[in-house]
């Protein structure tokens, strides 16, 4: 038994339960655990999100859809002067580890060993294992061959991270052309293989 | 957006920043910067080829990421001829530091080993006649030029990561919160008739307190009655009693008739209810035992 | 030295710093850390922030002061459903709770004390608290012994949790006792009357 209820109404629920959520909250999500009580159709919540964003359009936040779902981010030009309010300081990651992230967005799926081929060392399981805890990386599954080998690949979390929809949103690899060793040396190796 | 370039703790220095030297003068002058830092010594020189000064080796060894980093640094900043490669004095060099490796990160510096095999593997087969070689096999630098292409691109994709806006760096969630007088009522835990039954099943095998009580269906609706009647009876106040008839439905029929009846037997056994019939054949009361004396009271 | 500012740029950031604090935020704090570039007063923030409270009446969040300062809040009318969206799996009952249960249920009216007779250990208030306020059990009356302890039975909603009719539909546990007086005298009474 579902209770009607006002397009106005399902805006507020929303926006407050956006506002309240420490993750990003999908359509799906907002239907079934926020507004399963009520009649109100997908259509609508879609409609109530895109009003929310147009609201918030000239506010000091504003409404993003990430890769699971809709948040509310303060927005980007503020940002500086509301970080001066916050104590923490934001946190570096080391080469070792964003060069396994960026193998593991890149050429996902992915094993162990494959990541350290192309990084010609040894990648340390803490790496492996902070990339997991944070919910940025997941086992897809296990590669057949002898050992079967997990493979990696990235979740929405870590798009989310960076408030990305998709991976086609991120950076583009440098093409091989650009390389700076690339071309010249190779041209002169086949050269001198002539 | 954040130099993601080196994350040890030495401080590492770009060849091109590197300052001049210190003047001989008391002018200002600009300081030497140094390459890296060891034990508390600055070391201003940075590698000019594949050898690296043993004192500084356990700290390039943790400034690159690995051999094909430090390779692709050398071939980049210090033109390093990938092409005529300087075995001879590499393999010395890196021999000696075999001895050097025992007490730093054996592990981390075999990497660097294996690449300098590779890299004087390369340069003798080079070396030999070019008619040895057979036709289809690939030069061998251009494996390792394949190979530090790869590395560089995803060297690059890493840096490109690094500098998307990120969330606690660049990008700030907006939260609100429930006012703190807000609790939330706790969501009830999903029963299973089945849990209920294997409760009951688990007490009746600790004791022995059911033995004389089976429980069965006509037990269960006399129990359920029991509890109505008693209901019906505690809301009564001023009147404490209440017809005996009143507790019948008779819309319920025969079956109900008989576990009303039944359910008010076990409740004056158990002494939970009292009947009174001041004459013969006269009207029955029923009230709850001791409702009188609790009044008066 | 410090930069002119427009009132729609203060409200914007102080309303960003707001959303982004999950602390209470004073005027003071706001001019000393958030705005102390810029050339605001103490009356131009608190006109701001009665420029966002006013705002915010209509959405589905409100600007609350509180000891500390100021903070955005849910707002109280949309408390329970957004609290539905960060609800934990609730846990499973106790063993200690499922066997009370099944006591009041098959034995109903029973009181505490009897329950613990035949448990062997003592019940807890939480637990019959519990029962309780899941509306699965009431007290029916209390009993006419020393302490007058309260009996307690099922409900109605306890029969329709578990989708039971009555009491009578509840599992049998053991073969029907067939001596029982009072069916014995009961059959007597009816065949009787017929």
């Amino acid at each position: 038994m579902t209770v009607m209820i006002s397009n106005k109404h399902v805006e507020q629920l929303i926006e407050a339960a956006l506002f309240s959520s420490s993750k990003p909250l999908s359509v799906r999500i907002l239907k079934e655990k926020l507004l399963f009580q009520y009649e109100v159709s997908t259509s609508q919540i879609k409609q109530s999100l895109e009003e929310i964003e147009k609201h918030y359009k000239k506010r000091g936040v504003n409404l993003v859809e990430v890769a699971s779902g809709f948040q509310f981010q303060i927005k980007a030009e503020h940002n500086d002067d509301v970080a001066l309010l916050s104590e923490e300081k934001p946190q570096k990651y080391s080469r070792a580890l964003l060069e396994t992230m960026a193998l593991i967005a890149y050429k996902q799926p992915i094993t162990r060993g494959e990541i350290e081929d192309v990084r010609g060392v040894a990648v340390s399981s803490h790496i492996i294992k902070t990339l997991i805890e944070r919910d940025w990386v997941k086992i897809v599954g296990h590669k057949e061959v002898p050992g079967r080998p997990s493979m990696y690949a990235t979740t929405k979390e870590f798009l989310d991270y960076f408030s990305l929809k998709s991976l086609e949103q991120l950076p583009e690899l440098l093409p091989m052309e650009e390389s700076s060793i690339a071309n010249s040396v190779m041209q002169d190796i086949m050269s001198t293989n002539e | 957006m954040q130099n993601s370039s080196n994350d040890v703790d030495v401080a590492l220095i770009n060849s091109n920043t590197t300052a001049s030297n210190i003047g001989q003068s008391g002018e200002m002058l600009q300081q030497v910067l140094p390459f890296a830092f060891i034990r508390g010594e600055a070391v201003v020189e940075k590698p000019q080829d594949l050898f690296i000064p043993p004192d500084a080796l356990e700290i390039i060894l943790e400034s690159f990421e690995g051999p094909l980093d430090l390779l692709l640094y050398l071939i980049k900043k210090q033109k390093f001829d990938i092409l005529d490669l300087p075995i001879a004095p590499i393999t010395t060099q890196y021999m000696t530091y075999v001895e050097l490796m025992k007490d730093v990160k054996l592990e981390l510096a075999a990497e660097y080993l294996v690449m300098a095999a590779i890299l004087a593997e390369i340069k003798s087969r080079l070396l030999l006649p070019k008619q040895q070689v057979e036709e289809d096999e690939e030069d061998p630098r251009a494996e390792l030029v394949r190979r530090l292409q790869e590395y560089e691109i995803i060297k690059k994709a890493a840096q490109n990561i690094d500098e998307l806006p990120r969330i606690d760096r660049d990008i700030t969630l907006a939260q609100a919160s429930f006012s703190s007088s807000f609790v939330a009522k706790a969501q009830e835990a999903d029963v299973d008739l089945a849990d209920l039954v294997n409760a009951l099943q688990g007490v009746l095998k600790r004791t022995q307190a059911f033995e004389h009580h089976h429980i069965a269906k006509e037990t269960l609706s006399t129990r359920q009655r029991m509890s109505e009647i008693l209901s019906s009876l505690s809301k009564l106040k001023d009147d404490h009693f209440l017809k005996f008839e009143c507790l019948f439905d008779v819309s319920e029929g025969r079956h109900g008739v008989v576990v009303t009846f039944l359910a008010l037997l076990e409740l004056l056994k158990e002494q939970l209810v009292e009947c009174q019939q001041v004459q013969t054949f006269g009207q029955i009361h029923v009230r709850l035992k001791g409702a009188d004396d609790r009044y008066d009271q």
